[in-house]
């Protein structure tokens, strides 16, 4: 059996829509020292550098070896792995690899982003097939605002009901220090902001950030070295199902899939871990909602509640600080979006909270905690942290 | 019966990713840019821990993880220590005509290389060691090639 | 570590351009190849780790294109960005992480699509180096002259690697490049960036290559010739080129160092049987067998020269033919792999050398050898 | 140095700056801009296992992942899966300039075929387009090869 692993350090950058201040590598240095700093460690102690990005956002290829000199891992293992959106949460897992395999005790997890650095929804375009999709897609936006536009034909649901997943995690980003947008909004404020890609409106969709965010994480065998209490990984999987756009299937109430690739991951994972009412089981979740409208749906697709039942589930304040599973402490991507780092942030948060250091946004008692990341053609991918060692 | 594939004549989408980028050069790239463009100056940054001075600038040591806060002045003169003469054209990336060289150019007081272009030069005094000197643009835009080159230096120094 | 075997592999052949195919065609037929060879259906395989490179797909999250085609539908699915023998490394973690008993990894790439000059060009610092129009070529030219002005390296000793390499792959049925040369050929060659000439150079082809990692009970359960993982290390170096030392390889050094120590090598000269080097040009045989300790610092253009290197003597050095003849991209490191492995089996057909029981497979990742990868593989657990 | 807007330096790409690719359609994806640019027909394959016809035509049955021969016609009639209206600015990575807006994004179920089709919709009012409304293909008269020799859906 591979080796238990636990995040045992976390280091966020400050993060804003452009970071004049530093260069792509000197916000990863940031990040870096932060998390270096947070376990008590020197640049020394690291045995092995994974980071990820997405090549045509910055316009940087060969990530690891060009960001050699802030990363770390000068003279060291280093790797680049990289899946789009969920390229943080895709570093985490191959972090937790590195570990579980027994090949390496302290490894060094980077996420970053400028996106003020290029055209974010020209980016993400090339990310779709040249032939048979670029030439009629509009990046993210468009490509979820169908699935929105399905969603709210199958069940009735409305625009206020995502708006109100709008406003609660800026709502609680208010309570985080290192989140973008500091903004009190209400519902109306989000029905009165401009349609960018009808039903998504400005207010459902999340910002562009400049950000970096770097995590330890290290082996059951060297816990005991680090200043914080462990934040354990108790499980990773993923699902990336769909290679050709056309063949994304946004599913119908009835069908046999709602968010294919959330729904198949979850499956794999719960049954690992012995999750049968994820609502009452965790205590908190980390979910990557790049919209809206994914706070309401995807909670569905999570097993939260029955197919349909997400605005009713949101409305009763389950999903609120304060509720029986608050959903995204940290404001979530619609608050904060450094695209490359923004599924690590998931992962770093869900582990201050397992680690009870969340300051302002902790939810009290925080013992389970779900974290997901989303990219590419509606993939996903999923993590459980725990307080207690699995 | 023949396989329809073989039959079929294959296409090909001729097209491009063209996404314009701005990368920020940030404080201590900017202030080294800045000054090659007013001031025709160079200057790298010392590390407070390994005393190692980096050119170009670094904001933070790539070993020992300190912030490098102190400048210090470089150049302009320097020494050539690997080159290659380029001879084979690519007009969407050279800005010079080849042949060309491209050099990593230790400039004086500088603990480590840097990347260049050598022109005006003669081939059979390529070699390591060779005293460089730079040769600024007209105009300058706070770019790297507000050098446009290298070329052997004129005065022995 | 905990035994680990390749059960499987596979590959194309790499051509100059296979326009009649895309990227997911070439990794359907690697992987059924990969598949056929371990006796496996897709259902057996527990997740998958593919290796694409965004630039030179022309693609961000290359990966999205091959999905389907490595069989990944409804599996743990991730994505490494390197060279193939990182990715491998990869893949590996996963097989030792206890999750999985069985992990495929392929890789694919299509030089015929892109630009390469642009494409070598972009993984330099845009701010202070990508403007000066410097490319894969000329960063090893300054490495090249650097290190055999250093270490007295003839010319004639790289043409003898072109003319050996583009030799051996005559007997490789998937090489792209199978020439008969001459050392003064090479020499005629265009010089395209001094010392490197244009035959010095390998071709940048389009192909594809998949393996089958599995833990080490289920591995005797699949196959009778399971190839064994004994050590992998890899390191990375700065990046600028004048931050490091061009005419060493001190990454190269420490990668094979890990490697040695977790195989338990203590004398590789006398321990390895074959090496399949990432070559992507001449210079680099001798320059990489140093660093891996075939011989003492400055020895290895005689070391190239003797001989020793050849298919049938001593040290067989890239029998497959090796980068210089192949070079699909990121596959190629996969193909190093992939190549060991059928040599200690014994299934290397025309290419096969004597008494194969342990092998050095090597990938590069980064300007001008900036990150090594070493793999030792051998035929008993 | 405290001022950091009147010191910060931006490098940018060039404005010429740009990677070009020939990206392969393959004989499968070649058949189907071949048959519609020559005889405006729509075409796509059937998977010998689970009997989906995805279109365009593709090698492999990503659920069955087997190889796929069969091609069969579909229909560029169908109705609309769903669909939304574009109407921020943006850049095409194709061009590197600002794709015109507003356009309306459309899913749909091609008469005949399990997976969808992406394609534009001609019309931009999203109070005027319904979900499951029928749709048809529009052919441009001058047909060079691509997705866009049709020239958009329209409502029938």
């Amino acid at each position: 059996m591979g080796k238990k692993v636990a995040v045992t350090g976390v280091g966020i950058t400050k993060q804003s829509s452009v970071r004049h201040d530093v260069n792509g590598v000197e916000i990863i240095n940031e990040a870096v020292r932060a998390a270096l700093e947070d376990a008590d460690m020197n640049r020394a102690d690291i045995d092995a550098v994974v980071i990820g990005n997405m090549d045509h956002f910055e316009g940087i290829n060969y990530v690891e070896a060009w960001s050699i000199d802030g990363n770390g891992g000068l003279m060291k293992p280093t790797m680049k792995v990289t899946t789009g959106g969920c390229t943080g949460s895709t570093v985490a897992m191959a972090a937790y690899y590195h570990v579980a395999s027994g090949l390496f005790n302290k490894v060094l997890a980077i996420g970053w982003e400028k996106n003020s650095e290029s055209d974010t929804t020209g980016a993400i375009t090339t990310a779709f097939d040249a032939i048979w999709d670029r030439p009629v897609f509009a990046g993210a936006v468009a490509g979820l605002a169908v699935e929105a536009a399905l969603y709210m034909h199958e069940t009735g649901a409305t625009e206020e009901d995502a708006a109100y997943v709008a406003v609660r995690d800026r709502k609680h980003a208010l309570n985080n220090p290192f989140a973008h947008l500091h903004i009190n909004l209400t519902i109306k404020d989000i029905m009165d902001s401009p349609y960018l890609s009808w039903p998504v409106k400005m207010g459902d969709m999340c910002p562009r950030t400049d950000g970096a965010c770097a995590l330890i994480f290290s082996s059951e065998d060297v816990v005991d070295d680090f200043p914080m209490p462990p934040a354990w990984v108790v499980a990773v999987a993923n699902r990336h199902m769909y290679t050709y756009t056309a063949d994304a299937d946004f599913g119908s109430i009835d069908g046999p899939y709602w968010m294919t690739s959330l729904e198949a991951a979850s499956k794999d994972i719960y049954s690992r871990v012995g999750i049968s009412d994820p609502l009452n089981q965790f205590d908190m979740a980390e979910l990557y909602l790049p919209y809206s409208f994914a706070g309401v749906k995807w909670m569905e697709a999570l097993g939260f509640t029955g197919r349909g039942g997400g605005p009713e589930l949101l409305r009763s304040g389950a999903t609120d600080m304060g509720g029986k599973c608050p959903v995204n402490p940290s404001g979530g991507v619609l608050s904060s979006n450094p695209i490359g780092a923004t599924a690590l942030l998931r992962v770093a948060d869900a582990a201050l909270q397992m680690q009870a250091r969340a300051g302002a946004r902790q939810v009290p008692d925080a013992k389970l905690a779900l974290c997901t990341g989303f990219g590419g053609c509606y993939w996903s991918d999923m993590l459980i942290l725990s307080k207690d060692k699995p | 019966m023949a396989d329809w594939r073989d039959e079929v004549e294959p296409w090909v989408l001729e097209s491009r990713i063209k996404v314009p980028y701005t990368w920020t050069a940030g404080e201590t790239g900017s202030h080294y840019l800045l000054e090659l463009k007013d001031n025709k100056k160079f200057w790298g940054t010392r590390c407070p821990q390994c005393k190692r001075i980096y050119h170009v600038p670094k904001r933070n040591c790539p070993e020992c993880f300190t912030e490098c806060t102190e400048w210090v002045e470089l150049g302009p003169l320097g020494t050539l220590r690997d080159y290659t003469i380029m001879r084979k054209a690519e007009p969407r990336l050279h800005t010079l005509p080849v042949p060309f060289a491209y050099g990593v150019i230790f400039l004086d007081g500088s603990d480590t290389g840097f990347l260049h272009l050598l022109y005006e030069y003669e081939e059979a005094d390529l070699a390591e060691g060779l005293r460089v000197e730079p040769v600024f643009a007209e105009e300058r835009t706070g770019h790297i090639l507000d050098v446009k080159y290298f070329r052997p230096a004129k005065a022995v120094s | 570590m905990q035994p680990v075997a390749i059960v499987g592999v596979g590959q194309t052949k790499v051509e100059a351009n296979k326009i009649r195919e895309r990227f997911e065609d070439m990794v359907f037929e690697a992987t059924n190849k990969a598949l056929a060879d371990a006796g496996m259906t897709i259902d057996q395989i527990d997740n998958v780790t593919t290796i694409s490179n965004d630039f030179w797909d022309g693609r961000t999250i290359s990966s999205m294109a091959i999905n389907d085609a490595c069989g990944s539908y409804d599996k743990n699915v991730s994505t490494a960005e390197g060279d193939g023998t990182f990715g491998a490394i990869y893949g590996l973690m996963r097989t030792l992480a206890g999750t999985f008993e069985t992990t495929l990894v392929v890789a694919h790439h299509k030089g015929s699509e892109s630009v390469m000059r642009l494409i070598t060009n972009a993984m330099f610092d845009p701010i202070f180096e990508r403007s000066m129009g410097i490319d894969a070529i000329a960063s090893a030219a300054l490495q090249a002259g650097s290190y055999m002005r250093k270490y007295g390296i003839s010319e004639e000793q790289c043409a003898m690697v072109s003319v050996k390499n583009h030799g051996n792959a005559k007997k490789n049925p998937y090489a792209q490049l199978a020439m008969d040369l001459t050392v003064e050929e090479v020499m005629r060659s265009e010089m395209l960036s001094d010392p490197i000439k244009k035959l010095d150079c390998c071709p940048i082809g389009d192909g594809a290559a998949a393996l089958i990692l599995a833990t080490g009970e289920r591995a005797k359960k699949i196959t009778e010739k399971p190839v064994w993982v004994k050590g992998v290390g890899y390191c990375c170096d700065s990046y600028h080129l004048g931050y490091r030392d061009l005419a060493g390889c001190d990454a190269l050094v420490a990668a094979a160092k890990q490697a040695y120590t977790m195989a338990g090598i203590v004398d590789p000269r006398k321990e390895i049987d074959l090496v399949e080097l990432h070559d992507a040009f001449t210079y680099q045989e001798p320059f990489w067998l140093e660093g891996m300790g075939f011989c003492e610092r400055g020895e290895g253009g005689k070391l190239t020269e003797s001989g020793k290197t050849a298919l049938g003597s001593e040290l067989p050095v890239s029998a497959s033919g090796g980068c210089l003849s192949s070079n699909p991209v990121l596959v190629a490191g996969l193909v190093r792999i992939i190549e060991c492995a059928l040599q200690i089996r014994g299934d290397a057909g025309e290419h096969q050398a004597d008494g194969v029981k342990t092998a050095l497979a090597h990938g590069v990742n980064g300007p001008a050898g900036q990150s090594h990868c070493c793999w030792i593989l051998g035929g008993e657990a | 140095m405290t001022d950091s807007e009147k010191i910060c330096i931006d490098v940018l790409s060039g404005p010429d700056e740009e990677q070009p690719f020939h990206y392969a359609a393959g004989v499968y994806g070649s058949v189907f801009i071949n048959e519609l640019r020559d005889n405006k027909r729509l075409m796509g394959i059937k998977c010998p296992k689970c009997g989906k016809v995805y279109v365009p035509p593709r090698r492999v049955c990503p659920p069955c992942f087997v190889e796929m021969t069969e091609l069969v016609e579909v229909s560029s009639e169908g109705s609309l899966y769903s669909f939304s209206v574009v109407s921020f600015g943006f850049l095409d990575p194709a061009t590197g300039k600002e794709k015109p807006v507003p356009y309306t994004y459309a899913v749909i179920d091609l008469d005949g075929a399990d997976n969808r089709f992406l394609h534009f919709l001609d019309e931009t009012d999203h109070n005027k387009i319904k979900i499951n409304a029928r749709v048809k293909a529009i052919f441009e008269e001058e047909r060079t090869g691509g997705l866009l020799d049709i020239k958009h859906f329209t409502m029938v």
